[in-house]
């Protein structure tokens, strides 16, 4: 499993230059593809529609209540915004710190990043009981509270990571725009407008190469605050569980963890659909991807330990209550399955080479994205029931999301999926130009390719 | 193509000749300056040798200024001073040896040295606060587990046997070396390198074990590291003081350390290129680089800072409100925000200028950072312990503002002396850059290492 | 002139509204059988009414509150129909029949009780009587059977006096009574002194005071009670419920010199509104948003530039 | 349709404050000059039903007035902008003395009949506290605390829920996003949402909105108890306070310092001092507006109450 | 003053050896607690100043003379201490403090009990709280001590053995109560210590240089019956103490059931929140019998 070996040679960098772009170019989906999609969509309007119900019946749809007065959205919320966190890791992170091997990988962190965070969006207007007076946040935003400081970060993050999906896109739109051959009309016109167009000029190519290296800096202070802000929507109360420094970090660790398990997903679906792709996500990746899962989930185990252990040396009144109900009582299943699955199994497994195979590789960040999914459930339902809860009907007590409110969490999820989905369908899930830079071939060599695939 | 390589095979042969040679020179003859220097410690440590005796036999009202409240003082805020300085052998030699930042090497000894002193006099210094020193013992003898301190001792004599395994491993090829070719020293001296060198001839097998040893070390010193710290931090988070009551302390303290230990080692570089001479090989480049990590960790800090301090100053909730408005504006403000200018901004944002990463700016800089860092912990242990739950009446008026004696300020300064002299007397037996780690760095194979000993 | 003026107002709103009237009464009609099947099936139920009387400060009032038994309790009654009619006695052309007389007509409140407020040109006609009776009535109520309560108050004063030079301050209270065109002063009558808060009144001296020979009653005020942000107090002179004054309460204003402890203000505070966040934040955030967008429109510019480029390359 | 608003304007003159149709009439009666246009606009809204009274005047003349006339004007309705200021010079608190409550729900029933609640939500409730296992148990009424450093308020998004002058946390459910962050917040749990649309009672339709009264609700926006601001506007008591039998709750004006339970006034320092006043987790530094008494002495044995809740709980399923 | 002080004194020697053991310090000590000299005779000083002699198994406390021993370690069988404090009745007249001084053998500033001026907020009144070790049924203290020096007994009782104490003070960062005291030793009080003859089997008496010292509930004389020094010291019967498997508590004169006084006095325990679970309770302020005045000294000032 070694690296693989730079080219120098101009021809047969050219050579494979051509290769790239044929195994690369977006393509019509087969049954499978098109399955896959149909299936998406239902769910997502099937949630869609869930919605419409509950803007028509208000809140009391969902299983919320007083006290459990936050659900699956906001810990759905959670976990994109946990998600999103992938874009600056693989695409910043791994590019400031030279990782060679990560540009394959960059356009499908960045690309699970952005339909992240559009869906965290739009599930935190979901959870709204007043969805149409979001534009209040403007009208009368106060700076002094943690929802509109990550309004803030959120809409930030957002456009950052579109922009940092866009600028090393525009090669590859444009090569799209040039090469695809029977494409409908809008498919074109799409290309024609996204390409803005993009000439292969070495003007061009230098703005975005400075744009990125902006973009990767910024993203990551950006990143960080993202979560960190979500974080301290909890932590910023007196509730026991949350009421915890740590939280920021802590959510930061579990995101990269989820983050990364997203992309190793991604690579082996897409390795699995489109075979060619074995040249580019090959066993390496799948390697390297598992030794850094490993790191960063015991990391997340690090500040697992001091979220759980500090207070449960402490054993203080409330927060004892709370512990107890999740290390031996009603949530201890869940709890320690989550520990389990999420965090213990990954790292046994991914520690031997055998394990970081594709296909166990693919087990393992699911799990790891399933255990991550509850792991935010959690954190934020099982804090809210430790006040004196008395006069409220029993039912209110335990909360349980309704079919619809599932429906319309998994409908977000469905959407999120879509659009990764959508895009790659229209657009190089690997970005051609990254990968042969990568791989040691000129600038100039790369513009010669480009133009004379324009000339094409 | 294989004579150009041997060609710079010679000139590298040659420069580690040199450098060989170079190396002796301290410990062949030390001049006036470092006499002075060593003779200046020496009294030093006496002195608080003997204001430990003195504090022993002597009441204990009349030599220090701890009391009831304040019954933490400087002693335990220089102890975590020293565990946090400890750790920075985990970082430089394990950390970047891991993560491929190959030029660490010429920088691990010293690194490695300072850990060794400062875990070794972070013992010293705790036995040194404890009522009943002679009674040491005790903790094997009637050790709890469920006691923090009892894990922390653990944890410290593990670390600093692997510390001081991972300072002499990589030395033993430079000890026989020693004995190979040092002239005019007592018989004493050259027996205790002979015995040390264990019989190092060079061999295939013993480079093999030392590789292996170092490899293990290295991996085994992070966790250690991590957990030396975080042991240290959970003594006070363990508690139910609202100032310690955080769960945020472990990874606070260990950025903390990491900071104050690259501060800790561009100082040592410094001092010891600047006294031995030896600029070729401890060259700008290498203050460049860690002024840039510098800048790095002081921001990882400022993350876990802001986490401390912010998190309960949104709350403010009556049990840490008293001592956060007396560090942010009251009688502990001026030494609170000296301590994050020069222990965090400085540090952040000084090293951006190229300017400033030069050795003398960047010295300085390392100077304050290591200064602040100490103030920094005399800031977690002490002006909380005075804002106890309930208030401080009817005791002496000393009693509510804690001001180190005489004594324990001479303890200290003894501590400190003799960690000092620790370093200077160990570069004075031993080369302070382990030769062949910077060759083996280079690309020279391991017969030509040792040839060159043998050579030399 | 003033009577054309408001009939000709009443003309024009009659014509104004005459169908909307029909409806209503239509609607009180289909209520009225409703209610009245009820009525067959059971009597009308009886209230029992009680009728007090107070005077503020000269201006007088008439409580009326109405009651049921229920399970030999007595609850308040919330669902009288018809409003309850008051009636000054005195008035020659007083005929209850056709409505001469009426004082005001006022619906109950759902505590069952209601005031009414003599107005002032009222009050003013009937001072002089110093006897005066009131009744307050009510019928043709669907659920309830008719009920009439009378009440008379004889005519009494209270003067009040505050000696407030020393650093004892006292006030005092004198009661009269209308005796032969003449006030004097009433003796052993329970006069209460007080301090006038918002929701009551804070009594002052031993309570159950009653009336030297002279009318008098006194009491030191509390030296540490807050007074208003413009240093006064109100001291509250009052009898309860006497049997033939009703209840009096004559109250004044006097000069104080203990300010209340101030209203701690908001400021800029974390939990104040969006307008008043602290600086430090204000600052702080506006920098960082600044620093970051601004990039992001360089970003977005630069993202104009590609295309500027890409045409000029294509033109 | 006409109907049903004959209904309603029917109710509504019942309902309204009857003080204020008086001093209306009384404005008829005295046959006062008043500016045409006002008064026309005044009737220009206004049914008559037919139903005539005869009233005195000044000069000892009889008047006859249509009934529909004998209806005050809106009850008084602060906007939400004059409701963001609070009642100048006044500073409110509130004392509850744990030793006389015997769960006796008056202040609840009030408190729910008067602010219109329907459905679940509850803005005051009596809770049955313990503090441990050798210690009595005793009923505990929680208000809104009405805290002077209320963390609900530090963490609203949009102002929705602000702090008064006069110490009063009000929220306005026009502005309320409905994200529940101040129910996060709130270490007392004093919130509640309409979770779904509220049944309003129909004596609240047609009515104005203000924060200072909570009514008509809203669905979808944060609740909670208000101290009746639109009473003390009035200078009267609360309803909690008022309905209370056992004189549990003491109201007042911290500037004037005396507090009153509708039968005694007490001076609140002295109170404070004589009974060992505490504020109810005041180690969360948000210094609450409401004190409480300790249940030293109670009046009333603590007893269980039979069935509790078993009529809620089907409602809620 | 000086008999009370030797009346104290005397009953203090009641049940200790008095001759034999006094010299020998520490190491005889562990020696002593060693052997079973059964039928060996010694003297012991009677409460009314006698001596007396009696089979050294007899003596309760002569099993027990070392505290390290188990016995003191598992406490009194059978009993659950338990201590109420009136706080309507203290008028900070601090005769519970110098009892406990006096009969513990410490001087000030060192206080093993506390008399404290509290305000719960801003405007509630101001009240005298004594306060003392809590000997809590879930100690903070004892969980992190690294070599079992402070310990819980079965009595309730939390011990501290101060020749096991390596004097890390770390019990002392984690009580939040600050009840804690330490040794620094004080020239006057070493020398106090040194004098002083006895050494009390499950008390840590005396002091011991660069140990942590607290209130220890005086279970010597717990185990016969006898209230502690500050409840007998004090004037105003502020502290009640009891055995909670008895359901009774007494200030010396009134004899009340627990249950009862703590359920009508609306009692409490301080800093509920921390789930450390005191056995002290205190009944609020309600009602105070005497008007809260500020003490005009301030004590302890010298060192």
């Amino acid at each position: 499993m070694e690296e693989p070996k730079k080219i120098t040679n101009e021809a047969e960098a050219i050579q494979m230059l051509r290769q790239y772009n044929d195994d690369l170019l977006p393509r019509k989906f087969g049954i499978v593809g098109n399955t896959w999609t149909a299936l998406l969509i239902i769910i997502f309007l099937t949630g869609v529609y869930c919605y419409t119900n509950q803007l028509r019946y208000g809140l009391s749809i969902t299983g919320m209540r007083d006290f459990v007065f936050w659900g699956i959205y906001i810990s759905n919320f959670v976990f994109f915004v946990a998600i999103s966190l992938v874009g600056s890791l693989v695409t910043a992170v791994l590019y400031l710190l030279n990782i060679p091997w990560r540009a394959p990988l960059s356009r499908i962190s960045e690309v699970i990043a952005v339909a992240a965070v559009i869906f965290a969006g739009l599930i935190i207007i979901v959870d709204m009981g007043r969805p149409e007076r979001i534009v209040n946040m403007f009208l009368h935003g106060r700076i002094q509270s943690p929802i509109v400081w990550d309004v803030m970060v959120v809409t930030t993050y957002m456009t950052l990571s579109i922009l940092l999906l866009y600028f090393p896109l525009l090669p590859g739109i444009a090569f799209c725009r040039d090469n695809l051959k029977g494409i409908p009309k809008w498919q074109k016109w799409m290309y024609n407008i996204l390409s803005l167009g993009w000439k292969y000029s070495p003007e061009q190519y230098h703005i975005v190469k400075k744009a990125i290296t902006i973009l990767s800096v910024m993203i990551i202070p950006v990143a960080l605050c993202i979560h960190t802000v979500t974080s301290w929507l909890f932590a910023s109360t007196y509730r026991p569980g949350w009421d915890s420094t740590n939280f920021g970090a802590y959510f930061v660790s579990g995101a990269f963890v989820v983050g990364a398990g997203g992309v190793i997903a991604g690579m082996a679906v897409l390795r699995k659909f489109y075979p060619s792709y074995k040249t580019y996500l090959t066993d390496l990746h799948f390697d390297r991807m598992g030794k850094l899962l490993v790191l960063l989930t015991v990391v997340y185990a690090y500040f697992s330990i001091n979220e759980y252990l500090i207070p449960a040396y402490k054993m203080k009144g409330e927060e004892a209550e709370h512990l107890h109900e999740l290390f031996t009582g009603y949530y201890a299943p869940l709890f320690w399955s989550v520990q389990f699955f999420g965090m213990v199994l990954p790292i046994i497994v991914l520690l031997f080479k055998k394990g970081r195979k594709p296909i166990p590789m693919f087990i393992m960040a699911v799990l790891v994205v399933v255990g991550a999914w509850f792991k935010r459930y959690l954190i934020v339902i099982p804090t809210m029931s430790y006040l004196p809860i008395q006069e409220i009907p029993e039912a209110w007590k335990h909360y349980a999301p309704t079919f619809q409110e599932w429906a319309i969490t998994l409908g977000s999820l469905a959407g999120a999926l879509l659009i990764i989905t959508f895009f790659v369908r229209f657009f190089p899930i690997i970005s051609v130009w990254e990968v042969a830079e990568e791989r040691g071939v000129s600038h100039e060599t790369i513009y010669k390719h480009l133009n004379e695939g324009n000339e094409k | 193509m294989k004579n150009e390589t041997t060609a710079v095979d010679s000139v590298l042969m040659n420069k580690y000749e040199a450098m060989h040679d170079e190396l002796l020179r301290p410990i062949q003859k030390t001049g006036l300056a470092g006499k002075i220097w060593i003779g200046f410690l020496f009294c030093v440590f006496f002195a608080g040798v003997f204001a430990f005796y003195t504090q022993e036999t002597k009441s204990k009202y009349e030599t220090i200024s701890l009391n009831n409240y304040t019954m933490w003082g400087i002693y335990i805020s220089n102890f975590v001073f020293f565990v946090a300085l400890s750790l920075v052998g985990a970082l430089m030699s394990a950390v970047l040896k891991l993560t491929n930042f190959e030029w660490y090497r010429p920088l691990s000894r010293i690194a490695e040295v300072i850990a060794v002193a400062a875990i070794m006099f972070a013992g010293v210094g705790i036995i040194v606060a404890m009522g009943h020193p002679e009674r040491l013992y005790f903790l094997l003898t009637h050790g709890r587990l469920q006691s923090p301190i009892i894990w922390d001792i653990v944890v410290i004599i593990t670390y600093f046997v692997a510390t001081s395994l991972f300072l002499f491993i990589p030395l033993i090829p430079g000890i026989s070396q020693l004995s190979n070719h040092l002239k005019d020293k007592p018989k004493w001296q050259m027996w205790m390198y002979k015995k040390l060198s264990l019989s190092w001839r060079g061999t295939p097998e013993q480079w093999k074990i030392v590789k292996r040893c170092i490899t293990i070390l290295a991996i085994l010193i992070i966790p250690l590291g991590i957990s030396i710290h975080t042991v240290t931090a959970w003594l006070f988070a363990s508690t139910l003081r609202a100032e310690w009551n955080s769960t945020n302390f472990g990874a606070y303290f260990i950025a903390g350390a990491f900071l104050l230990g690259v501060a800790a080692v561009i100082v040592g570089t410094f001092f010891f290129r600047k006294y031995y001479r030896f600029e070729k090989y401890l060259t700008d480049s290498y203050f460049d680089k860690m002024g840039k990590m510098l800048v790095f960790l002081s921001g990882v800090y400022f993350y876990f800072n802001i986490n401390e301090y912010l998190v309960p100053a949104f709350k403010m909730d009556s049990m840490h409100s008293q001592y956060l408005l007396d560090e942010f504006t009251g009688k502990d403000a001026i030494l609170f925000w000296l301590v994050f200018l020069f222990g965090i901004f400085v540090p952040a944002i000084l090293p951006l200028f190229k300017s400033m990463l030069k050795p003398w700016p960047l010295t300085v800089i390392a100077i304050l950072v290591v200064i602040a860092a100490w103030f920094k912990r005399y800031i977690i242990v002490i002006p909380g312990l005075s804002h106890p739950y309930l208030p401080i009446q009817n005791v002496p008026h000393s009693w509510t503002h804690y001001v180190p004696s005489l004594i324990e300020c001479m303890v200290v300064a003894g501590i400190f002396a003799a960690a000092l002299l620790f370093i200077t007397l160990f570069s004075k037996f031993f080369p302070i850059i382990s030769v062949w780690e910077v060759a083996e760095g280079d690309g020279v194979s391991l017969e030509k290492i040792n040839l060159l000993s043998k050579k030399a | 002139m003033k009577n054309n003026f408001m009939n000709h107002l009443f003309k024009k709103l009659r014509h104004g509204t005459i169908s909307v009237s029909l409806i209503t009464v239509t609607c009180l009609f289909i209520n009225k059988e409703a209610i009245s099947q009820a009525e067959k099936d059971s009597a009308k139920l009886s209230a029992t009414m009680t009728v007090s009387y107070k005077a503020s400060n000269g201006s007088r009032s008439i409580k009326v509150n109405l009651k049921r038994k229920v399970e030999k309790k007595f609850i308040a009654v919330d669902n009288l129909k018809t409003p309850v009619s008051l009636y000054f006695k005195s008035v020659k052309e007083h005929n209850p029949a056709d409505g001469t007389g009426l004082v005001g007509k006022l619906y109950l409140g759902k505590d069952g009780e209601g005031v009414f407020e003599i107005p002032d040109d009222i009050n003013k006609l009937i001072s002089g009587l110093h006897k005066y009776t009131f009744i307050a009535k009510f019928d043709a109520d669907p659920i309830y059977e008719d009920a009439e309560e009378e009440i008379s108050i004889a005519d009494s004063k209270i003067t009040l006096s505050y000696l407030g030079e020393d650093s004892i301050k006292t006030a005092t209270a004198t009661l009269y009574e209308w005796k032969d065109s003449a006030y004097v002063p009433v003796a052993g009558a329970e006069l209460k002194l007080g301090i006038k808060r918002t929701f009551s009144i804070f009594p002052i001296g031993e309570s159950g005071a009653v009336t030297d020979s002279s009318g008098k009653v006194s009491a030191d005020l509390p030296l540490d009670m807050p007074g208003t942000f413009d240093r006064k107090i109100t001291i509250v002179a009052k009898i309860d419920e006497h049997e033939s004054f009703g209840n009096v309460e004559v109250s004044k204003e006097v000069p104080w010199s203990v300010l209340p402890e101030p209203i701690p203000e908001i400021g800029r505070a974390l939990w104040a509104t969006g307008d008043n966040a602290p600086y430090v934040l204000v600052f702080s955030s506006l920098s960082i948003i600044a620093v970051i967008w601004g990039t992001i429109f360089y970003l977005i510019s630069l993202l104009i530039k590609i295309r500027k480029i890409g045409r000029d390359k294509s033109s | 349709m006409s109907q049903k608003t004959e209904e309603n304007n029917e109710k509504k003159t019942r309902e309204d404050n009857s003080r204020r149709d008086f001093l209306k009439l009384g404005v008829f009666a005295a046959g006062l000059t008043v500016a045409g246009a006002g008064l026309q606009k005044a009737f220009s809204e206004e049914k008559e039903t037919g139903e005539k009274v005869k009233v005195l005047t000044t000069e000892g003349k009889v008047v006859e007035v249509d009934t529909a006339h004998i209806k005050k004007a809106e009850v008084c309705c602060v906007s939400p902008k004059e409701s963001r200021e609070g009642i100048p010079n006044k500073k409110w608190v509130m004392v509850i003395d744990l030793s006389r409550c015997k769960h006796a729900l008056k202040c609840q029933h009030s408190c729910q009949k008067y602010h219109h609640l329907s459905g679940m939500n509850v803005w005051l409730k009596v809770f049955k506290m313990q503090e441990s296992e050798n210690t009595a148990p005793y009923w505990m009424p929680k208000p809104c605390m009405h805290c002077d450093r209320p963390p609900c308020v530090k963490v609203c998004p949009v102002s929705a829920t602000y702090k008064r002058s006069d110490g009063i946390v009000l929220v306005d459910n026009e502005r309320c996003v409905g994200c529940r962050f101040c129910m996060a917040a709130c270490p007392y749990s004093t919130r509640s949402f309409n979770w779904e649309e509220p049944e309003l009672l129909s004596e609240t339709t047609g009515e104005t909105y203000s924060p200072e009264r909570g009514f008509p609700q809203k669905r979808g926006t944060v609740e909670k108890c208000d101290f009746c601001p639109d009473l003390l506007r009035q200078g009267k008591l609360p309803h909690c306070v008022a309905a209370c039998p056992n004189g549990v709750f003491y109201m007042g004006d911290m500037t004037e310092d005396t507090v009153t339970n509708g039968d005694e006034t007490l001076r609140f320092s002295q109170l404070m001092k004589d009974k060992s006043g505490y504020r109810l987790n005041d180690i969360l530094g948000t210094h609450p507006s409401v004190y409480y008494l300790p249940p030293v002495n109670r009046l009333f044995p603590f007893k269980e109450p039979v069935a509790e809740n078993s009529d809620k709980e089907k409602k809620a399923e | 003053m000086e008999d009370e002080q030797k009346n104290r004194r005397n009953f203090l020697k009641f049940g200790f050896l008095a001759a034999g053991l006094t010299a020998a310090g520490v190491a005889l000590n562990k020696v002593a607690s060693g052997d079973e000299g059964a039928e060996e005779k010694v003297k012991v000083l009677t409460a009314d100043g006698r001596l007396a002699e009696v089979a050294k198994s007899k003596v309760e406390s002569s099993e027990s003379l070392s505290a390290a021993s188990k016995h003191v370690r598992q406490g009194i069988p059978g009993r659950k201490f338990i201590m109420v404090i009136d706080l309507t009745r203290c008028k900070n007249a601090r005769k519970c403090l110098e009892g406990c001084q006096k009969m513990h053998n410490f001087l000030p500033p060192v206080e093993w009990l506390k008399v404290k001026e509290m305000q719960d907020s801003e405007l509630s009144g101001k009240y005298w709280f004594p306060q003392l070790c809590y000997q809590c049924d879930n100690p903070p203290c004892c969980k992190v001590c690294p070599v079992g020096a402070t310990f819980k007994r079965s009595d309730g009782i939390v011990g501290i053995d101060n020749e096991r104490c390596i004097g890390c003070k770390f019990c002392m960062a984690a009580c939040p109560y600050s009840s804690r005291s330490f040794n620094y030793g004080n020239p006057k009080q070493v020398e106090y210590s040194k004098n002083h003859p006895l050494k009390s089997c499950h008390t840590m008496d005396p002091n011991m240089v660069g140990t942590v010292s607290k209130c220890d509930f005086c279970p010597d004389f717990g185990s016969k019956g006898i209230l502690p020094a500050c409840v007998r010291s004090c004037p105003n019967g502020v502290i009640f103490y009891g055995d909670e498997n008895e359901d009774v508590v007494s200030n010396g004169e009134q004899v009340l059931r627990l249950k009862d006084l703590l359920v009508n006095n609306g009692g409490y325990r301080q800093f509920e929140v921390f789930g450390t679970k005191p056995r002290v309770y205190y009944l609020p302020p309600v009602n105070r019998l005497f008007p809260f005045k500020p003490d005009p000294v301030e004590h302890n000032q010298e060192e």
